[in-house]
């Protein structure tokens, strides 16, 4: 029907947030349903063209039987596939369940715990099948996502710097929250993307991007400890959020509270 | 025409997050409606448990991406309830700002993208665009209008990280915020040709008797502040919704629902909020509410299009109300004393109501969390409307049918991830 | 004004600019590597260029990498081999005849090969090494009178890697020494097999009159000085060419450091004798 | 050398109105979410009066002053180099039509700054990055035309900070030259700036201002001020840095700091000669039209190293010594210069407080058993 290149958006465990990024580039949402065919995005259209596809975005971390099954329907239906948001790149917020007891939590939020099936554990994509590339962020940013949209296109590497969001920070000329008022701030062990957003506004990042790709965790929880009187059970509590299942944090959350 | 038929829709479009629809007709009858939820079960409020409070909003927003200022909103003020604190002055101000933001971007993605397509047969904004791009143009400009007030005072558009118990962690600067206005001032003509626009789609002859429930104050159209009312006399504190409101986990549905005790399903959403509260909607929202028709009561669903659409108005309107007389507040949040409480809100969420409950230790972690999302107190509503609305137009062939019963379902604009309470049932088919 | 600046003056074309330049030809050498013939659109981008100094290509919006200079064309081109082995030097390898590209250069420091004249010349060479050092082979080839013995020592992984392989007879009609190994052979191979090291006892040359070149793997390349310099090679007649990251190529984004090295700008060629010492330390 | 004339603090104001008449865009110290940074400012009123700064390795807290000192803070997180060489620049805009490439924006001229506030030791670090950026055989138009046009309003520091050693490194704390103004802050009973021009651009303006000439007891007291500043707690011996730089190559000492270091880049980005950038070639959806942007990028980053499907440098102890060889060692034989000039900003703005004046001495050690 068209020889533009077929863009699916899958959705798994998730809040939708980072599909709706997509329709949040409201200055460039008609060039990009001008370069490539939306052929399968249901948050948007009721329209669905058959695979395969050329790119698949995938939001959203396997929980269940099913969509670990589902996952691989798409993988195979897919030249490429990117993972967007902590969700599909390290199991998202609901993998706090991983360090409990899921029936435990199933007993604490419905009545009738025998009606649910779900996973013992909230899992990232790349932990069934292949991933080409990870965009990070819960969630991630739309600037993020239109550079690895157009890399895609144009058969090119996304620009997708995986250091520390102090990068970002120290560009912006934004003041160190830490040295300037002994705020704890995840972002010399986060990855960068969202531009330091959170000490713009006065207050540490809480690593919703995840692990930068090298971190010294001990260190930075020593010095947290030491410095900033930051208790241990808090200490645990800041690695094990959003990427909580990403293995630098966990491993350092764990050896917290 | 066959005597039993049924109308599956596997996957609902334009809807956030994931269902299906499963109609059973025997005999000329509809004998099952079943809105079925793929959604997998998230546990917020298990694993808020043993957090601290003050995470509870950044928390709380990841259920869901198209209202996460809701969540934080309703967070908060349960939070500071908990607390005895009462947010007051440009705080309060700002934080309505916030909520004026997420309504015109929640409602204009609803409108353009989700719901007018089907009025006007295409699947998609993306089709209509190819035909009447200025007007697409119009929906996007409209919507990236609210999301720079979101992003201006939360940081980005999906998750901000401004919001915090007792106000905001920065106030952004005053060149920024006059800058907005000048990007509202646009907004509002938008929003006024929108509800032109939506109020002249065909609308398919339904109404309901509903039992409208929002919240009510005595002199705002209601957003982060006031009693719990509804239609039918019930008029209680926020303290008090758990002893008039039930969640059931019923088998034969697929979801947490909240009911009336004794009275069963309600309505909440802009149909409800303008029901109870088209008073206090601002001059122009309420002009355009009057030229569109509107009454002092709209009980088709399908016309809650042109509800949002006039609530986006009085969003616009209230935003460039709160920033002309913005004053600078002395400090971006009031202290919040830590305490073992108890705490309950609800505010209105772009879907409607959205009650949160806390307890919280004297070591400042949350005990125990509940939170009741606008769509799992709809969804009964949803399963009921679609059964009256089907009955009388069974003779309409089966894709017809399907595309109007989906239509009726986005009447609601679902938001399916708000899925703290949604789960996957298996379904029995005999 | 500030004073106390050291200014030099501001150069006409800004240095981060890439001009255009036209595919002439291209070649494909082997399975994986394109030798192109490039030429400036505008005659007047065109600048001098000795062997061993390199150019920055540009592909439109895909990116800017550097490649060696690896001889110069029937005209006013420039000859560039690159290997696709990324993004840029995939998109380098598909271009065709009459494509605009991006260049900026040359770029750093070339052989000394005038400096060696009279001396015995020793080419050793590993992979795409051998496309910066083809030059060095032509330069001599057209000189042949003013050097002495002249010995090519190359190697690949594979057979099937071995690049110019068609040129080696007409070197060795030339009188030049041409040694040929790979790590790993297969049935159609009966040249020798081993590193590119082991080729040095079977070649031809002086000790104390050779002056050696050599491009390829770094361990390659300090394995091949050593085995020169413990034959006798004086170790300052020894010259390598070094590869590290480079964006600016004009010594200014910092990222070809090698110790005090810029290798855009001191390199990439240099006498062992400079980098000897560097290249030992492990993550330099 | 000009003498020493007084422009008294009420009339500081003059001074950035002759700066606007010349048409220069003021940029200066100011306070702001915490500290003291430089930003746009438009007189008097902008500057940190009554504000000073206490600095520790990881620690920095903005104070309040009992008198209405303007300049009586140390160094801030920020650098002159930001308006020279900005964090964020791109460096053209290209389209392609018809197989062609084509450039399709113009150079712009940066803005004709005046610095305002410029410590000895900035002045210091202004003249490494004149070598790096305009010393060599290719010239950074942008950062020469800048630098070219600036106009520089110095101060000599009658504080430090106990992070600050450019006493040791002999860049400061005293202003001697390579500026338009000096000037050196006196409070007491008097508030007055004694003002020294040391350009003819700078003497000119001196002359607009027909300021008095400062008394002997006024220079008497500015000389001891800023020799109190020059007491300072830190030192690094510069005398034989590159040496021992060059023979630490394979000291143990890194691989402890390491343990320490976060490998954020911090020390690089608030280091005022640091200068590593990264260059992306970027496209858009189209396909059509490709930006190159150049961007502060850093030797502890990611990639910065990469080659053949990895990095060079990838242990955190091979970053770390790249950047401390680099900045106290190989420095020296490419710009001829130390690349440290002793502000102290990379002690104070690691968020770990990693101390180099405390290491070196480490390394020092650690050569001599
Ligand atoms: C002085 C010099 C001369 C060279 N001469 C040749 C040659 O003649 N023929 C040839 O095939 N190759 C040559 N190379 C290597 C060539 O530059 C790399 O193979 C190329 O940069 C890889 O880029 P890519 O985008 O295809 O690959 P990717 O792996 O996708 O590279 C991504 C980015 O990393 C950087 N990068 C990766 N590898 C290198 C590298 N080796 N050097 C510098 N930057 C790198 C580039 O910035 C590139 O944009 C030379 C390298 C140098 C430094
Ligand atoms: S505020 Fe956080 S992100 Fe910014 S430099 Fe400090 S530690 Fe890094
Ligand atoms: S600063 Fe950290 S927590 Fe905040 S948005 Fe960025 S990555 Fe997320
Ligand atoms: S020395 Fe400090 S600032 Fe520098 S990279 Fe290491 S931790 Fe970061």
């Amino acid at each position: 029907m068209s020889d533009k290149p077929k863009l699916a958006v899958w959705k798994f465990a998730s809040c939708d947030g980072c599909q709706l990024s997509l329709l949040d580039c409201e200055d460039e949402l008609l060039t990009v349903a001008g370069e490539v065919e939306l052929a399968m995005f249901l948050e948007a259209s009721s329209a669905r063209v058959e695979g395969p596809y050329d790119l698949s975005l995938v939001e959203g971390s396997i929980t269940t039987p099913h969509d670990a099954e589902r996952i691989r329907a798409v993988r195979e239906q897919s030249r490429a596939l990117v993972t967007i948001g902590a969700c599909a790149t390290a199991g998202g917020i609901q993998a706090l369940r991983n360090f409990q007891d899921v029936e435990e939590f199933t007993r604490a939020v419905y009545a009738h715990p025998e009606y649910i099936r779900t996973l013992a554990r909230s899992t990232p994509i790349a932990d069934h099948v292949k991933v080409d590339f990870e965009l990070r962020g819960c969630p991630i940013d739309k600037g993020q996502l239109l550079e690895v949209l157009s890399a895609f296109l144009h058969r090119r590497k996304p620009r997708i710097p995986t250091f520390s969001v102090c990068v970002e920070c120290k560009r912006r000329g934004i003041v160190c929250v830490t040295v300037a008022r002994g705020e704890p701030c995840l972002g010399p062990v986060t990855h960068a993307g969202c531009g330091a957003i959170c000490p713009a506004f006065d207050r540490g990042c809480y690593g919703c991007f995840g692990p930068a790709a090298s971190t010294n965790t001990p260190s930075l929880a020593d010095h947290w400890k030491k410095h900033l009187g930051v208790p241990d059970d808090e200490l645990g509590r800041a690695f094990l959020s959003f990427n909580a299942w990403a293995p630098d944090f966990r491993a350092e959350g764990e050896r917290h509270g | 025409m066959a005597e039993s038929r049924s109308i599956k829709v596997d996957y609902l479009a334009r809807v956030e997050g994931e269902g299906a629809l499963d109609v059973r007709i025997e005999d000329g009858r509809v004998t099952d409606v079943r809105l079925e939820i793929f959604e997998p079960p998230r546990f917020f409020e298990a694993f808020l448990r043993g957090r601290r409070s003050a995470e509870a909003p950044d928390i709380t927003a990841r259920i869901c991406g198209i209202c996460p200022v809701a969540y934080q909103m309703s967070a908060v003020h349960a939070l500071e309830d908990a607390a005895g604190v009462q947010v007051d002055g440009p705080l309060r101000r700002l934080r309505r700002l916030l909520y004026c933001g997420e309504w015109i971007e929640s409602h204009t993605l609803h409108v353009y993208m989700l719901h007018a397509p089907d009025f006007l047969g295409k699947h998609s904004v993306i089709e209509m665009a190819k035909e009447q791009p200025e007007l697409v143009e119009r929906g996007l400009r409209l919507k990236k209008a609210g999301n720079a007030i979101v992003a201006l005072l939360g940081g980005r558009e999906i998750h901000p990280v401004n919001v915090r118990v007792g106000g905001f962690y920065k106030i952004p600067g005053d060149r920024e915020l006059s800058q907005l206005a000048r990007q509202l001032e646009t907004a509002l003509d938008d929003a006024l040709a929108t509800v032109e626009w939506v109020a002249a789609f065909d609308f398919p002859d339904f109404e309901v008797d509903y039992e409208f429930v929002a919240l009510r104050h005595p002199d705002e159209y209601p957003f982060n502040e006031g009693r719990i009312v509804s239609s039918r006399g019930l008029d209680i504190d926020a303290r008090e919704f758990h002893e008039h409101f039930e969640e059931v986990h019923v088998e034969r549905s697929n979801a947490l629902h909240c009911r009336l005790k004794q009275r069963g399903h309600y309505k909440v959403g802009p149909l409800a909020r303008y029901h109870l509260n088209h008073g206090l909607l601002s001059p122009r929202a309420q002009q355009a509410a009057r030229v569109a028709g509107l009454g002092d009561s709209c009980r088709n669903p399908f016309r809650s299009i042109v509800v949002r659409a006039v609530e986006v108005v009085h969003a616009c309107e209230e935003a460039l109300a709160i920033l002309a007389d913005f004053e600078r507040p002395e400090r971006p949040f009031v202290d919040v004393p830590a305490g073992a409480a108890t705490g309950y809100a609800a505010t209105e969420a772009p879907r409607g109501l959205l009650h949160h409950t806390y307890r919280i230790d004297a070591a400042g972690l949350i005990e125990h969390a509940q939170i009741i999302p606008p769509t799992s107190q709809n969804q009964g509503t949803i399963e009921d409307d679609l059964r009256q609305f089907i009955a009388p137009r069974l003779d309409l062939a089966d894709d017809d049918l399907r595309w109007q019963c989906e239509q009726a379902i986005r009447n609601y604009d679902p938001c399916i991830s708000c899925a703290t309470h949604f789960l996957k049932l298996t379904v029995d088919r005999r | 004004m500030a004073v106390g600046t050291e200014r030099a003056a501001a150069s006409a074309d800004d240095v981060w600019v890439p001009r255009p330049w036209v595919v002439r030809s291209a070649t494909r050498e082997i399975g994986d590597t394109v030798t192109l013939e490039i030429e400036p659109r505008d005659a007047s981008a065109a600048r001098p260029v000795a062997p061993g100094q390199f150019m920055m290509l540009y592909i439109f919006g895909v990116g800017e990498v550097p490649i060696s200079v690896s001889g110069t064309g029937p005209t006013s081109g420039l000859l560039h081999t690159v290997r696709d082995v990324g993004a840029v030097t995939h998109a380098l390898c598909n271009l065709g005849v009459g494509d605009v590209l991006g260049a900026r250069g040359p770029f750093g420091s070339a052989w000394p090969i005038d400096e060696h004249k009279g001396c015995d010349v020793v080419i050793a060479a590993g992979g795409i090494g051998l496309a910066p050092l083809r030059p060095v082979v032509r330069h001599v080839l057209e000189r042949r009178g003013e050097y002495d013995d002249v010995v090519v020592l190359y190697g690949s992984r594979q057979p099937d890697q071995l690049l110019y392989t068609p040129e080696f007879e007409r070197w060795r009609a030339a009188g030049i020494q041409v040694e040929v190994t790979v790590d790993h052979a297969d049935q159609t191979w009966d040249g020798h097999i081993g590193v590119v090291p082991t080729l040095v006892r079977h070649a031809r040359f002086q000790v104390d009159e050779a002056a050696a070149f050599l491009c390829g793997p770094e361990v390659m390349m300090r394995f091949m000085a050593q085995e020169l310099v413990d034959r006798g090679v004086v170790p300052e007649r020894i010259h390598l060419s070094l590869e590290r990251n480079m964006k600016c190529a004009v010594g200014m984004c910092g990222r070809c450091q090698l110790g005090p090295e810029f290798l855009c700008l001191d390199g990439p060629v240099f006498p062992w004798t400079r980098v000897e010492r560097l290249m030992a330390v492990p993550e330099l | 050398m000009t003498a020493t004339s007084v422009l008294a603090a009420e009339h500081l104001d003059r001074l950035f109105q002759a700066l606007a008449r010349r048409e220069y865009t003021c940029v200066g110290p100011t306070v702001r979410d915490g500290a003291i940074v430089y930003d746009r400012i438009e007189g008097a009123a902008d500057l940190p009066r009554g504000f000073t700064d206490t600095q520790a390795p990881g620690e920095y807290r903005l104070e309040r002053r009992d008198d209405d000192a303007c300049f009586a803070y140390v160094v801030g997180p920020h650098s002159w180099k930001k308006y020279l060489f900005p964090p964020e620049r791109r460096l053209w805009r290209l389209r392609r039509s018809d197989g062609s490439i084509e450039r399709v924006d113009a150079d712009e001229p940066p803005p004709r700054y005046a610095f305002i506030g410029v410590r000895a030791c900035e002045i210091a670090a202004l003249l490494i990055q004149d070598r790096v950026f305009t010393g060599g055989p290719h010239s950074d138009t942008y950062y020469g035309r800048a630098r070219e046009d600036a106009f520089v309003v110095a101060v000599s520091c009658t504080e430090s900070a106990p992070t600050c050693f450019c006493s040791s490194m002999g860049t400061g704390p005293a202003v001697t030259g390579d500026c338009d103004l000096a000037l050196t802050e006196l409070v007491g009973e008097q508030h007055v700036f004694l003002v020294e021009a040391h350009s003819p651009a700078g003497r000119e303006l001196v002359d607009e201002l027909d300021l008095q000439p400062a008394a002997t007891e006024q220079e008497h007291a500015a000389r001891a001020a800023v020799g109190a500043a020059a007491q300072q707690e830190r030192a690094l011996d510069p005398e034989g840095l590159p040496e021992l730089m060059g023979k630490s190559l394979e000291s143990p000492r890194w691989d402890e700091i390491a343990e320490r270091c976060l490998a954020c880049a911090n020390c690089t980005l608030v280091c005022p000669t640091c200068f590593c950038s990264d260059v992306e070639d970027i496209s858009d959806l189209t396909g059509e039209h490709a930006e190159r942007w150049r961007r502060w990028d850093s030797c502890f980053n990611p990639g910065f190293s990469y080659l053949h499907g990895g990095d060079v440098r990838r242990a955190t102890a091979a970053k770390y010594r790249q950047w401390l060889t680099h900045k106290l060692g190989t420095w020296v034989e490419q710009f001829d210069t130390s690349g440290c000039v002793g502000c102290g900003r990379c002690i104070t703005w690691c968020p770990v407080g990693i101390d180099i004046t405390a290491e070196v001495p480490k390394l020092a050690k650690g050569e001599a058993s």
